[in-house]
């Protein structure tokens, strides 16, 4: 067979957790970025810390990329456990690079599958004398197949092992070399994958997962204080975090648990320092009621919700986006709050500043609901310019300690737009004491009628004009009017897009909206571009069972969604979209 | 606490009251309590607006109301982190905790020791009137083994926890108790805490006679003694015998179980930001590249 | 003026928390059932413990009762606070009762009121020596003037402090006595109120609160593990519990925190014990995530919320049905659970019971939405004849050791019904492990696609036919077909009633529905009650910001309700809803 | 613990291990600790089908999943209180309590004073690791001052808790501390503890090699000493001193440090249903008649 260029190539790998498939995955990603491609990845870590099965996948490509794509063009597997768990995506026309012989399994035949055996196990154990290289080993087969270039591996397996001592970095390049040979001198190419760089990839790329665009993107929106408590898949905000909050003076502490993570943020941002705390699914649960103080208090605060498969413990590495109820509704009483959702990896980065900025100028309770697909991808982005970046500070009481224009100062004094001035401790004149109970436009606590309803009408008003302010021009794709209209939010949005194209090239006539704000619904938006959808066919993709975003647009505006709910752990793939869309459209 | 400089103009205690009338009952423990406070504020010339009150939910956690200060009322029990979370991101703010014995430690439980052990410089006074008082009556923690209350009517089933052994095994490195009707003595013991670089607690009986007719001023005025001169509170094990001694012979010794001077979270944090040349203008797009491939 | 019968008659009495005003509220009450009339009872706490304006209002009637009614016909004032609190509701026609002269405050010249100074506080003071007195001399008075049963009252009047011995009754009676003579001697009737009984009350009647209603409810339907932390107003559950549940060889635990509260529940309920807790806003809060292990682990188990003013601590003596959200739709990941609201004291009885059978039946979480109104509210209802009472208990595994019809016990055996067989320890055969990691069908955890996906669809199944079974007949009153419906939750039902039955005698054609079930939202009988009303105007009114029943009935049916909204810690009254009605059929 | 009759037919170790596969990492402590529980189950020969083991959620706290018993893999930080509910609700069951440093000393760290003080009769089994396994590496409140992990790339800021020390004081009654490499020993510790008629609480140090690279079988092995038959465990202050004196010369004793006998919450439940004449089938009726007028 001819060997022709790929345009694009996904390569996935898959073993056992601890076997190093994480760092042979990154190394390719790695070289691709620096030869100028596009890089898009997706992983799965198992939930135990050794003997599950973990996977790293990477889409690479000379056109820029929004999601992992439908299935793999190259699977290779490390143990027969990553056979058998992609052994049914193994269909005509993929490729099959396995430890063998002497690997613990035995392919079965798999039609039009081109397979190469490459004995990882049997090179680095034997050859090698250690194990641990195995993933260098298969590293070096897979470069040689597919032509990812060689050099910048070298590059950057001699920069991650720099540190480590010659020694190391040694022997890593030899077990890739032996990987390379292997399949240079014992297999013979059949496939027609091959990767060929026009070098148009991002210009001044930076690569970073999701998580770590947030991190790095609240350092850059100001915040100086996240307290946290660990748990998976949010940690690495944290792990980041750690490192670099100190060289901006800023404080990092992990806590003893979730509540007193969000009641130290929240502190800290009473005192006037901004403030964030992250976590998942089990976290946001149990900061329900302190996020009912935020909103009371009305202090502003941003936290971080990297969802994850639920309910209870879950699946705590697998994918959902099932926290979204919990977010918009969560907490007792009526809370005044602000949802949002990224969806990429530079929507992480951008969208967590106007987070900070939306909690500042509205002196609300930030929810910013990421999921285990995006915070644990890796991809390219721009550079952002931080310069560009406007940050918004809250409204304050003014040096001669009034408040509003010349009034004197009442930290909740009744406004047109609802939000008051807002002093922090240290400013002369500006004590008041943040409660929780309800009370006067002064602090004091109150309990009449006329005063609950002014103070909750005047909390709900700050959110009146948020959509038409705050996010004027929601972002649309497609045609207008259009057949079949998609909403969809958080990660599923790169799936969305990429299927969009491809309906869109097939003839069909659809349009996709891609809220950032979820909560209060952006019913402008959705009208507006429901309306250019005479049919009313409006599909919300989204992994969860109950069709969570879709029962808040009914709620929230005339459309009644068509719900395309799916809740395996996975995220969606452009093809579940277009088959649903060709599906209903055919109805 | 040396986090202010001493106030311009002296102020007295009565400089620190709010225009707040105290919701408390009459005969109230509490009273006592917020005097002292005053008192000690004065004592310290702590300024109005560099200095925090901060608590959780309870009959004595509306102190903040009637302190002119900044005050922080939030939810039943996170009175502590809520305090860490002001001290930590402002060090030169005065931040005083004021609680009842429920929301410190019967739903706060889980905070204390970690706040203690952090030696954050606050200082945090405990209300202990062995009730919940603001619930109208059910037993608190510190209720004895026996107590009746509209929970318990046939008596608590539990031995009472104590806020002062519990501190001292926690890693507080200011422990003292006091008592609200020795008014002098309580503002020297906040006054004291206050000063101690480091996390101070003062459990203070404090009666509430409206729900807790067993723990009243005349039950213990005869209990209550000074702690003798000779106590060495720098010794963890004397303080803890100390403390574990009024289980044995009913007397309740107020003043200063345990007092050790330690680096302070704040001071380690300081350390580490100057360790990593932490700047108020960081180079942020320096950082950004660090994901450069 | 003539002094005429009055069919029915409500008094109000407002003063300072701690004078009295509750026990001399509730002798009137008793007195009143005695002689046979309905009573309904609506009360105010002050948040603080001393110091505030607390208020006790009864409603006495030859009629059943469903609601507090709209205003006083009697006002009998404490304090100068009680009367501020109140001026604005001494409309032309009522009657104020004061303390004066005297007193520590003078009322203004109001026309139209009937007004009796009594002077309480000098009568206590100066000629009984004890100001503890007053609550007495006023309740002399007002049963003087209204021809209140004077020995029905002197007999619970002795019956309460027969306790306290002779000397304390005789100076109640005095007192009482004392009341009456003043105003014998020194008043003059003008007002036309004067209660008789046809007594025709409710037979065998209790009176209770529906808190009491709950906690006896709950013993009569096998409860017998009862955990919680005291918060305001639930805290009358455990009062009593605590008394009576060691005689039915069950226990009550006060918990360190509403958290370890619903944990041990959870457990309790996992080895085989009914449980349940009962809490506010605040409380339930902080449960969200034990809900979600109850949900995963398909643990029968009843929490009650018994909700009040929030958001936050906001006015905890107040009341208001803002947690609906929060109960459903609160908790991280989609979990199963039921949402119930009992409508009237009698409903707090009967629906808690259902609320154990359905937790039993279908092994999930059953949230039980009780409100301040409610719960502190006082009502007779007839003795609940418990031989007729069905209970619930869960499907086990057989004796022999095997599951569903002879095959092999496993405790997530996925069944058509979604429900599964389950054991408790002790049961030979019968180990398992309850989890909340995604699990198999023998309890053993998974991270498949599959696995989440059938294991979701089969907790949710469970819900799927829970309206055509368990609700298949929801209340309906009024006119059909109407020109508009109401459909109200929770206390709102009683005023509601009262509403529909006045707009229906003068000409209007409305209807009401009350549905017991809020979520899963009954849909069949909504949409066939909107049927019903051909102008699709659907008013939902409730004690919210966001309309959040409105919100879930919008999401899940093709009904789009007209909001109507009140926040004000004070619960609807029947003109609130006629004007209501008016207006949106006027336009 | 009396709670179960020994099982009819005598059980083996081996008789206690589920089918499923420890999720382990090679070396980890944690396997010591399940073989040493298989070993105490088969001395004590309990019932499986009357013995719960009850957890939260983390590495160690998997271990329900490996015992052939009735399990409950709760919420992380909650396994007490649902142990609580279990044993209150069926007083026959043996309940086992297993987990982590940072499920049962962070965010269950509120629990255990309370399950403790009401002296409830179950084991606690916690597998101290100092370092939070399940999330790949943070420190944990074990950790030590200093201690470098992911969460704390430059040192931990805090003193580590002493769940020994704590227990102690929180009024638990047998209080030891086990090592998972002495498994006969950690066996016979949760035997007694087992037996132990009230709350036990056994602390095991149980490394893990794969993110705490400092406190290792290594580490620890030079350190561990068992504690000297002289000492009285039934003296709270000698029990304490001892727990303390881990901080100050460096050894870690193991070995039961205090063990003393009290009323449990059990007999305390009993002794109330019987005074107030429990029944199983009790007369409601007339409970219903205490609402008339
Ligand atoms: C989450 C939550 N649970 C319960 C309550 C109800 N509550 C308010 S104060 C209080 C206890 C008060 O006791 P304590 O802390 O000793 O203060 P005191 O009133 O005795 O001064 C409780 C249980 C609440 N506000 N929030
Ligand atoms: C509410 C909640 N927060 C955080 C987590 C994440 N989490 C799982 S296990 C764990 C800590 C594990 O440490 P430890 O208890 O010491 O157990 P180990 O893994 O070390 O045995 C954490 C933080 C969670 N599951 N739930
Ligand atoms: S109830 Fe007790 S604690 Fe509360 S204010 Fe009254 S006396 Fe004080
Ligand atoms: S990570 Fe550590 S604690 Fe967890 S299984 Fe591996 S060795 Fe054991
Ligand atoms: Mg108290
Ligand atoms: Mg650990």
């Amino acid at each position: 067979m001819i060997v022709k260029e790929s345009k694009e190539l996904i390569i996935r790998i898959g073993g056992e957790g601890g076997e190093g498939i994480i760092s042979a995955g990154e190394f390719i990603t790695q070289a691709a970025v620096r030869s100028g491609l596009h890089v898009l990845t997706f992983k799965t870590f198992p939930a135990e810390i050794k003997g599950g099965y973990a996977m790293y996948q990477l889409r690479v490509s000379n056109d820029p990329l929004t999601s992992q794509g439908d299935n793999f063009d190259v699977m290779v597997a490390f143990n027969g456990e990553a056979y058998e768990m992609n052994k049914s995506l193994l269909r005509e026309g993929t490729v099959f690079v396995y430890d063998g012989p002497g690997g613990d399994f035995e392919p079965d035949n798999l039609p039009g599958v081109y397979m190469y055996p490459v004995p990882m196990t049997k090179i680095s154990k034997g050859d090698l004398g250690s194990i641990r290289a195995k993933n260098m080993v298969a590293l070096g087969a897979v470069a040689q197949l597919f032509s990812i270039p060689m050099e910048q591996l070298r590059e950057t397996i001699q920069h991650k092992f720099r540190k480590r001592g010659a020694d190391v970095v040694e022997m890593n390049l030899k077990a890739l070399d032996m990987g390379a040979f292997y399949v240079q001198n014992e297999l013979k190419k059949t496939d027609p994958y091959s990767l060929h760089t026009n070098g148009a990839g991002i210009e001044d790329v930076l690569i970073l997962s999701g998580n770590e665009a947030v991190a790095a993107a609240a350092l850059a929106a100001g915040c100086r204080y996240y307290a946290a408590y660990p748990i998976t898949p949010a940690t690495e905000i944290a792990n980041w975090l750690a490192r670099y909050l100190p060289k901006v003076n800023g404080v990092l502490l992990q806590e003893e648990d979730e509540i007193a993570s969000i009641a130290s943020a929240i502190g800290a941002s009473y005192a006037g320092v901004k403030a964030m705390t992250a976590t998942s699914g089990p976290g946001l649960s149990l900061m329900t009621e302190l996020l009912g103080l935020a909103g009371m208090t009305e202090i502003p605060l941003v936290v971080v919700d990297v969802q994850r498969a639920g309910p209870s413990t879950g699946m705590p590495t697998k994918h959902e986006q099932s926290d979204l109820f919990l977010a918009a509704h969560g907490g007792h009483g009526d809370i005044p709050r602000i949802v949002l959702a990224p969806g990429s990896v530079e929507d992480c980065f951008y969208l967590i500043i106007k987070a900070f900025n939306l909690a500042e100028k509205y002196q609300v309770p930030v929810l910013f609901l990421s999921d285990t697909s995006l915070g644990i991808r890796t991809q390219g982005i721009k550079k952002p310019n931080l310069k560009g970046i406007q940050l918004v500070n809250r409204l304050t009481l003014s040096e001669n300690g009034d408040g509003n224009g010349g009034k004197p100062f009442q930290r909740y004094e009744i406004t047109e737009s609802g939000v008051s001035p807002m002093s922090i401790p240290g400013q002369v004149g500006g004590a008041y004491i943040a409660t929780g109970l309800e009370h006067d436009e002064s602090s004091a606590p109150i309990y009449s009628q006329a005063g609950h309803s002014r103070m909750t009408e005047k909390r709900f008003r700050k959110l009146a004009r948020l959509e038409e302010d705050d996010f004027p021009s929601v972002s649309r794709e497609g045609d207008d009017p259009a057949d079949l209209g998609i909403i969809s939010w958080g990660s599923t949005h790169g799936s969305v897009q990429e299927a969009l194209a491809r309906l869109r090239s097939a003839g069909y006539k659809v349009a996709a909206l891609y809220p950032h704000l979820l909560f209060p619904v952006p019913a402008i938006a959705i009208e507006r571009f429901a309306e250019r959808v005479p049919s009313k066919r409006i599909l919300v993709p989204e992994v969860n069972y109950q069709g969570q975003f879709a029962d808040l647009i009914s709620a929230h505006t005339s459309v009644k969604p068509i719900k395309h709910t799916i809740y395996g752990g996975l995220p969606f793939n452009p093809e579940m979209i277009v088959n649903k869309v060709k599906e209903v459209l055919q109805k | 606490m040396n986090a202010q400089a001493a106030a311009s103009v002296a102020l007295k205690p009565k400089d620190y009251k709010s225009d707040v009338h105290p919701t408390w009952c009459p005969g109230c423990g509490d009273f006592g309590v917020l005097s002292a406070l005053y008192q000690a504020m004065a004592q310290l010339g702590l300024d109005l607006y560099k200095t925090v009150v901060v608590s959780g939910i309870g009959c004595s956690s509306r102190l903040p109301f009637f302190v002119k200060t900044y005050g922080f009322h939030g939810c039943h029990g996170r009175a502590l982190p809520a305090a860490l979370g002001i001290k930590v991101a402002r060090p030169d703010l005065s931040v005083i905790v004021t609680g009842g014995d429920g929301d410190g430690f019967s739903i706060g439980a889980g905070h204390v020791p970690h706040v203690a052990r952090k030696n954050i410089d606050i200082t945090y006074v405990v209300m202990n009137n062995r009730i919940y008082g603001l619930t109208k009556g059910q037993v608190s923690p510190t209720s004895s083994l026996g107590f009746v209350a509209t929970t318990t009517p046939f008596g608590s089933q539990e031995e009472p926890v104590d806020p002062v052994a519990f501190s001292i095994i926690y890693g507080a490195t200011f422990v003292a108790r006091g008592f609200s009707a020795e008014r002098n003595h309580l503002a020297d013991l906040i006054a004291r805490g206050v000063r101690h670089k480091g996390f101070s607690i003062i459990d203070v009986v404090s009666p509430c006679p409206v729900f807790n007719k067993d723990d009243t001023y005349d039950y213990y005025k005869p209990l209550v003694k000074k702690i003798d001169a000779t106590h060495d509170p720098s010794h963890k094990g004397r303080a803890l015998e100390l403390a574990m001694s009024t289980n044995t012979d009913g007397k309740v010794p107020i003043g200063v179980y345990y007092e050790v001077q330690a680096p302070t979270l704040g001071d380690r944090l300081e350390a580490l930001k100057k360790a990593h040349k932490g700047s108020d203008t960081p180079d942020l797009d320096a950082v950004l590249d660090t994901f450069r491939v």
